[in-house]
């Protein structure tokens, strides 16, 4: 016939890797946009554990934070019957059917820096609790601040799911923490450095006793810390942001910016790669022992929800950004 | 030698020849088709060759090409959206639709999932929201004369930031749209699908209808006519007597529901409405002209098929596709840029040149100022 | 082959080589032989009228000559010498310059620098309008255009004023060969003396003309010698004295002319009627009325605001006041698509950009002005259309292998009859016509004359606007003559064409004024 | 009209005054009231728009679109069209910051290699389009996807981190102003004047009307089309380059693959409301630094007045509308009389 759906066997053999080696699977992983640090970092670090676990790791995004884009990759990978897929999705919702699809194809599913929740998912990979990096970000922020004042928050992307669920998490905190201080406003800047700085400058223009700014993502966390250096305010507006390391370091050590709230991507990455050996192999996600990598040291599993978590946020610094190569 | 030779009636059985000239003259149309069917199996070809010596990391087979066809949908129906328009000529072009499939999907989800209204009533709201603001483009450039570059570059950017602001940038989802994936996914055909690929559905009840209706539309009814009539010469169609502002807005306006009506299928594509669906990344505005280039429709107007609009879409869905399968990591999606680019440059210099060395010099419409065929694009 | 016109290329002159010489020139397009072995030389200080059917080669020459194609096979020389005439610009620095058929101007430009777009004088990088100016405004003088126009964007000109400047503006520079192609089709009478005025200075001087025409009474007062051109040869060349424009005709189609002849028979009811009608800025106060079966024809000068009055019977413009009763119906038709469903049509003046979908096929040209009958419910059967066009094609005797070639590849005379098919595809109670046969061939005109009355007997009233005093003579059973936006006279068709010139041109007594045309002119 | 064949010289020089379009047309009149309004009703409702600290980063934005305008603003006159800019942004800045990041490289050789890789992309286009005779429109979407590709193999799927500050001179920080003036902005400004002269009183600049106006009537008045056509895309995509640059030093340390991107519908919306005909053959670059200007205020204004960013858009569309429905009128008046 047409189609070889109905050949037994076509497609991967998921079950042929039972608990024994490693040494043909395949895990992929979707990002969801490529070439941005964040995401080669959780490459990184996901060969890395490929290396040490020895599995096959597949990385491929689309060149555009696109969810139809990611779709056509997805697709390819539950083509190529890989053993076990995990998705950053740009869009939970819309990944959820394929998903469905790609189990129904006997492939491994879930997913990792952001979750498809209501999906067939086998586990969520997270990288620091949403009211961590939400928390974190405020209280960084505001001890620099002083405790007080207003600030504005520059987003990127408006549909952003994790974004707007962890400026959920400032707001309340910052409302129920800080009452002397206040958000003023929240504006979206789109993936653009250029708009985001220009953005920053607006925000300081049109709130002169503005005394902080919040990038929310990695490309208007850099944004905003130049938008205070070029209108020579350093010292006067303070901001922190969810920024890569090696792009916030001069703004860092200038002052700046008072902090990046991130986490070990790498380290994120290499957890993904492994928590995928787990999947495939039915090992215990919940065992970490057997793992050698001390940035995975506070990773823990909650099998109620089925996430597997990092641990809590990283405060990068001048002194500590330098050790992060990406 | 006598004079009266000079007319004779045309034949009425004519030869093959005659029949493979007018093939010929009628210019680069049919060419184009071929020219993709031939790229079409070219691509399968190669691909074949390719998994069959084992170069692609998964089995390039139908059900893959099948399921893939999920994506071709609403290229195609958008590059369809933009046939009507840039057929219509005087420079005519859809910035917008992008905008308008975001904002005709945040309608459609407010209707159907917030205002809990029956399918098909939400439906055919959504479709009559789209083509509403094909209507203003439609009105703006056939009525008050703006070129059409601007209206829907104005359009492109309002419609945009009103799906923004009136969804709050957040995606609108809920069990009703998760069930509304069912009218997308893949499913295998009744009697004989057993032995075919499994199709996504979209194929069925957006695209196949809305192509049977536009082919009937375009070659069977005087609205074609008078479409392409238009798009040729604007103003000897005035001189014909056809309304062609009337016969022009209906081409936006036709664009706008047929956007609208992608708009439904992202929301069930993507079991959510998303107010960037059709902006985020460069766009589907720019690929869905894109293809219709490809697919032969001039810029210039008047010229544009159906067949070449379903060949053209089929072949980037089936190109990427197959690009994902051949280069690994990064560089695959990179690649992806690249062959449409190169495609779409060589068929259209390749055609212009056919095209050119057999209708050289064509008379073009005389240019006369201050009419509208002076202008001369 | 027993080709009945003589071939009396001039012998080899003893004395200075001719101006120029093209020789055994080919050109084919695809599977057309526009032109093979044409051959032409002009002598020095001559004006060489240089006619042909429609397609019979004539514009393909002129564009090897002036650079703008290059030629299969032949060769060109210039006062004796060989040339090659890889462009336009290669033409140009010969001393070769070209008035195009069709205008080849820049709307958006003022007219002063249309004159200089290509060759500015320069001071550096900019251009010296100071060492411009004067010479612009001589040549505006010399074809008789007012200087003020010099600022004016020359899109807000006419067609014929446009003309007028591309014929001053190919004077700018010192020509020894200069090409007018068919200067004449729309310029007034007047505009076509300066015109003459200034070919014969312009030979005086030397320069060889070469003048491509229709009106071929006009060449006996122009040309020296004429080469006629037939099915892309050169048929003859010789002294234009030596023939008459009969026997120009006949070369040209190559055998006789049928002489046709219009029957006024007995008129209906009034199919159109004008009362004190005004169309600010074109015409006013024109009342006349038109009858079933009748041919009333409308002749004036370019601008005399009788093409306004077509239009606005037909919808295209609205009149600003007066009465028209048409068709039965009081209201002023607002479009064409409503004259039309009226019966009410029109075949416009320019074939090209006003009546021609040039890559739609000839059966989609003739058929889209009748869309209704192609089927039901806004239907269209291909079968019917197929039928209904090939039926033209056969009435109007359409020279086209089938009704699916494009329009755009035919002949102007070929042409004009598909855009005349269209309008008469159903029989029209009121057919206007404006320029029927503009630059249309003189068989083809012929036929275009026999389907007009044709429509005539068979109950269709017609209104011809034209600007060719034998036309309008040979089909109608009155004629309107306009000025100045008015109706000045009406005449009967025997009324001599100097009359119907005087009446139209302004002179003061104009009822059988002395004939002012040329002895020529035999019919 | 008194026709005084006496005096042609005199009568010439009369009509000289006319013979070049007014020195401002009504178009850039209306916009440069437009910004007034909109400039005093902001300065009004938001506490600090017209300060320096806000209006100078706000020139510093638009320079990058008024430059590369200036460019698109010569395309549109010749009836062409260029989406491929935001693209050529994308390269020539890629590869300018990676010679920064690895060579350090003076600021005079970074703007040299951005301009001429700019130039490169921008000879591809002209050629394309000059010689193979396909619509602009469609040459340039195919050279858009594959200069993208360029771009994304450059980035070679990571960033450019730690960009030096060679390129401060056209930042928004201090050292990219004297005065006050932006350099950037100054830049953009004597590239819009040097462009102005250029089309009213150059011949190659005139000529480029002709081209826009009846492509065809120009080359049989022997202009070499096509070279000219050529030219004017490399000019563009020069110009890309030069704004590149201005890319980088506004950015920050960082580059990544987003550079660019939008910029060509950005840049177009510039021409387009300062009057210049989408159909050829008419349009002026000082318009086209007013439209950039209005385009930048309004989205700026958007912010500073606390309203949803995304409205800015909507005005936007709604600005292209009136400025060019204003145009139509005037033309369709000027066209009657
Ligand atoms: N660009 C072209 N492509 C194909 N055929 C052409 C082209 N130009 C001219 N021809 C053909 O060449 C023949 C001669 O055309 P040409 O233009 O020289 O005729 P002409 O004598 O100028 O006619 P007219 O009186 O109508 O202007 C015609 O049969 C025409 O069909
Ligand atoms: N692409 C083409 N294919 C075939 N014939 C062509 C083509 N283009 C032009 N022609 C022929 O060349 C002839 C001359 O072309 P041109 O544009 O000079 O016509 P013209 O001089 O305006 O005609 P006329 O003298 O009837 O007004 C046309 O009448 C037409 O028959
Ligand atoms: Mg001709
Ligand atoms: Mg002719």
């Amino acid at each position: 016939g047409c189609t070889s759906r109905n050949d037994p066997g076509q497609t991967a053999e998921p079950g042929a890797t039972d608990g024994a080696s490693t040494e043909d699977l395949t895990i992929a992983f979707v990002p969801k946009l490529q070439g941005i640090p964040y995401f080669e970092a959780m490459n990184t670090g996901g060969q890395q554990a490929a290396e040490e676990l020895g599995f096959e790791w597949l990385y491929q995004g689309p060149t555009t934070a696109d969810a139809a884009a990611q779709a056509d990759i997805v697709r390819s990978f539950i083509q190529q019957g890989v053993d076990v897929l995990f998705v950053a999705p740009n869009d939970p919702n819309s990944m959820a059917p394929l998903l469905e699809e790609a189990q129904a194809a006997g492939i491994h599913v879930a997913t990792t820096d952001t979750d498809a929740p209501d999906s067939v998912r086998e586990v969520f990979v997270n990288q620091a609790s949403v009211d961590g990096i939400g928390e974190a970000l405020t209280d960084t922020l505001l001890e620099a601040m002083g405790g007080s004042g207003q600030y504005a928050i520059v987003s990127c992307g408006e549909t952003a799911a994790n974004l707007n669920a962890w400026i959920e998490v400032q707001e309340a905190y910052t409302a129920s923490e800080y009452p002397d201080a206040e958000i003023v406003d929240i504006v979206y800047a789109g993936e653009d450095q250029a708009a985001a700085t220009q953005m920053a400058t607006d925000l300081m223009n049109s709130h002169p006793d503005l005394t902080g700014l919040v990038g929310e993502c990695t490309s208007s966390a850099p944004g905003v810390a130049q938008a205070v250096e070029d209108a020579g305010r350093t010292g006067e507006v303070f901001t922190v942001g969810l920024g890569t390391p090696q792009s916030m370091l001069p703004y860092l050590e200038s002052g700046s910016s008072s902090g990046s709230i991130l986490w070990d991507v790498e380290a994120l990455g290499y957890l993904t790669g492994w928590a995928g050996v787990q999947l495939a192999t039915d090992g215990d996600l919940g065992d970490l022992s057997g793992v050698d990598n001390e940035a995975l040291a506070e990773a823990e599993y909650d099998e109620s929800t089925g996430v597997l978590l990092l641990g809590p946020p990283t405060v990068f610094t001048a002194e500590n950004a330098g050790d992060y190569d990406y | 030698m006598t004079a009266t030779t000079t007319i004779t009636p045309p034949e009425q059985r004519r030869g093959q020849a005659a029949r493979a000239r007018d093939w010929f003259a009628s210019g680069g149309l049919k060419d184009r088709a071929t020219l993709l069917l031939g790229l079409i199996v070219l691509l399968l070809v190669v691909m074949g060759i390719l998994d069959g010596v084992g170069l692609t990391s998964g089995q390039f087979n139908s059900d893959y090409l099948a399921s893939t066809l999920i994506a071709y949908v609403p290229l195609a129906l958008l590059a369809l959206a933009e046939l009507f328009v840039i057929t219509s000529g005087r420079g005519g072009i859809d910035l917008s639709v992008g905008s308008m499939v975001s904002l005709t999907g945040i309608v459609f989800a407010m209707l159907y999932q917030q205002a809990g209204l029956p399918l098909a009533i939400a439906v055919v709201l959504a479709v009559l929201f789209g083509a509403l603001l094909g209507a203003i483009n439609g009105f703006l450039t056939a009525y008050l004369g703006y070129p059409a570059l601007i209206t829907t570059l104005a359009t492109f950017y309002a419609y945009r930031s009103i799906a923004l602001v009136v969804s709050e940038q957040r995606p609108i989802s809920g069990p009703e749209i998760s069930q509304f994936y069912n009218a997308a996914k893949a499913v295998e055909l009744p009697v004989i699908g057993g032995t075919l690929p499994l199709v996504p559905l979209g194929v069925f009840t957006f695209l196949l209808p809305v192509a049977i209706v536009a082919w009937f539309v375009l070659n069977r009814t005087s609205y074609g006519r008078k479409l392409y009539a238009i798009g040729t010469n604007d103003t000897a169609a005035q001189w014909a007597g056809i309304d062609t502002r009337r016969t022009r807005m209906m081409a936006y306006v036709t664009a706008g529901a047929i956007a609208g009506l992608v708009g439904v299928y992202t929301v069930a594509q993507f079991a959510s409405a998303r107010p960037d669906a059709g902006t985020s990344g460069s766009g589907m505005a720019l690929p869905a002209i894109t293809i219709a280039v490809l697919g032969g429709v001039a810029i210039t107007g008047g010229i544009g098929r159906l067949s070449g609009i379903l060949l053209a879409a089929l072949l980037i869905v089936w190109l990427n596709a197959s690009i994902l399968l051949v280069v690994p990591g990064n560089e695959g999606a990179q690649a992806q840029l690249l062959a449409l680019g190169l495609v779409l440059l060589g068929a259209s210099l390749l055609s212009n040149a056919t095209i050119r060395r057999r209708q050289r010099g064509l008379s073009k419409p005389l240019s006369v100022p201050g009419t509208a065929a002076g202008s001369t694009r | 082959m027993t080709d009945t016109a003589q071939r009396t290329d001039p012998a080899p002159a003893p004395g200075p080589a001719p101006r120029l010489e093209m020789r055994d020139l080919s050109k084919r397009y695809g599977g057309v032989r526009a032109i093979r072995h044409a051959d032409l030389t002009v002598q020095p200080g001559t004006v060489h009228a240089l006619v042909g059917e429609n397609g019979a080669g004539k514009s393909t020459l002129i564009k090897i000559l002036s650079g703008a194609e290059h030629p299969d096979t032949g060769t060109i020389s210039i006062d004796g010498t060989p040339v090659s005439i890889a462009s336009t610009t290669d033409a140009i620095a010969l001393g070769v310059q070209t008035v195009y058929q069709e205008p080849q101007l820049f709307p958006e430009l003022t007219v002063a620098e249309n004159f200089f777009v290509g060759r500015e004088i320069t001071r550096g990088p900019t251009i010296d309008w100071r060492a411009q100016a004067p010479r612009m405004l001589e040549l505006l003088d010399t074809v008789g255009l007012d200087r003020s126009l010099a600022s004016q964007p020359l899109g807000a000109l006419s067609i014929a004023k446009q003309q007028q400047v591309s014929i001053a503006k190919a004077l700018l520079e010192q020509a020894s060969v200069l090409i007018l192609d068919e200067p004449s089709a729309i310029l007034t009478d007047a505009e076509i003396e300066v015109l003459f005025g200034v070919v014969r200075r312009l030979a005086a001087d030397g320069v060889s003309i070469i003048y491509i025409s229709h009106r071929l009474d006009e060449l006996f007062r122009i040309a020296d010698e004429v080469t006629i051109m037939r099915d892309g040869e050169t048929v003859s060349s010789q002294p234009i004295g030596e023939l008459t424009v009969r026997e120009i005709a006949e070369r040209m189609v190559g055998g006789a002319i049928a002489e046709g002849v219009h029957e006024a028979g007995e008129h209906g009811e009034q199919v159109l009627e004008l009362e004190h009608l005004t169309l600010e800025g074109a015409f006013s106060d024109v009342s006349f009325s038109v009858r079933a079966g009748e041919v009333v024809g409308l002749y004036g000068l370019v601008g005399s605001g009788a093409a306004e009055v077509g239009e606005v019977v037909y919808g295209m413009r609205r009149a600003t006041s007066g009465r028209m009763r048409a068709a039965g119906d009081d209201r002023h038709p607002a479009t064409p698509a409503e004259a039309k469903r009226r019966g009410i049509r029109m075949v416009p003046a320019n074939r090209t950009s006003q009546g021609s979908f040039s890559f739609q096929p000839i059966a989609f040209n003739i058929t889209i002005g009748s869309l209704g009958l192609l089927g039901r419910f806004g239907w269209v059967s291909p079968k019917a259309e197929r039928r209904i066009a090939d039926d033209l094609i056969r009435r109007l005797a359409v020279k086209t292998p089938s009704g699916r070639q494009p329009i755009g590849a035919m002949s102007g005379g070929n042409a004009q009859k598909v855009v005349l098919a269209r309008q008469i595809v159903e029989q029209p109670r009121l057919l206007v016509l404006a320029e029927p046969t503009q630059g249309v061939d003189v068989g083809a005109k012929e036929e275009i004359h026999r389907i007009i009355a044709d429509l005539a007997e068979r109950g269709a009233a017609v209104l011809v606007i034209t600007t060719d005093l034998a036309e309008v003579q040979r089909i109608a059973d009155r004629v309107l003559v306009f000025r100045s936006g008015r109706i000045a006279h009406e005449f009967p068709p025997t009324a001599s064409q100097a009359s119907l010139l005087a009446a139209a041109a302004g002179a003061e007594e104009h009822v059988e004024a002395p004939r002012l045309d040329t002895e020529e002119e035999s019919r | 009209m008194t026709t005084d064949t006496a005096a042609p010289v005199r009568s010439a020089q009369l009509s000289l005054r006319r013979i070049l379009p007014p020195i401002v047309t009504g178009q850039e009149i209306v916009l440069l009231a437009v910004l007034v309004v909109l400039w005093v009703v902001l300065g009004i409702f938001t506490p600090a728009f017209l300060t320096p600290g806000s209006i100078g980063p706000l020139l510093v934005q638009v320079a990058p679109i008024a430059l590369i305008g200036v460019g698109m603003t010569f395309v549109i006159i010749t009836a062409g069209i260029d989406v491929s800019v935001a693209a050529m942004i994308m390269v020539s800045a890629v590869t300018t910051a990676r010679m920064l990041v690895a060579f350090d490289i003076p600021a005079i050789l970074a703007v040299l290699v951005a301009v001429v890789i700019g130039s490169a992309l921008g000879a591809l286009n002209g050629l394309l389009i000059a010689y193979g005779r396909v619509h602009p429109i469609i040459i340039t979407f195919g050279t858009a996807n594959l200069f993208q590709w360029l771009g994304l193999r450059v980035f070679d799927s990571s960033t450019v981190n730690g960009i030096p500050s060679t390129l401060e001179f056209f930042g928004r920080g201090g050292a990219g102003s004297t005065f006050g003036v932006p350099h950037s902005f100054a830049i953009a400004v004597l590239a819009v004047a040097a462009a102005w002269w250029f089309l009213r009183y150059a011949k190659a600049g005139r000529n480029l009307y002709a081209i826009g106006g009846n492509q065809n009537a120009a080359r049989l008045a022997g202009i070499k089309v096509q070279p000219r056509l050529v030219w004017v895309y490399v000019i563009t995509g020069a110009l890309a380059g030069l704004a590149a640059c201005m890319v980088i030093a506004t950015g920050t340390a960082t580059l990544d693959q987003s550079v660019g991107s939008g910029k060509e519908l950005q840049v177009i919306a510039a021409v387009v409301i300062g009057g210049t005909s989408i159909l050829g053959g008419r349009g002026s670059v000082v318009g086209t630094l007013l439209g950039a200007i209005l385009v930048q205020t309004v989205v700026s204004g958007v912010t500073q007045l606390g309203w949803p960013t995304q409205l800015g858009f909507l005005f936007v569309g709604i600005f292209i509308l009136i400025a060019v429905g204003t145009d139509l009128i005037r033309e369709r008046t000027r066209r009657r009389a």
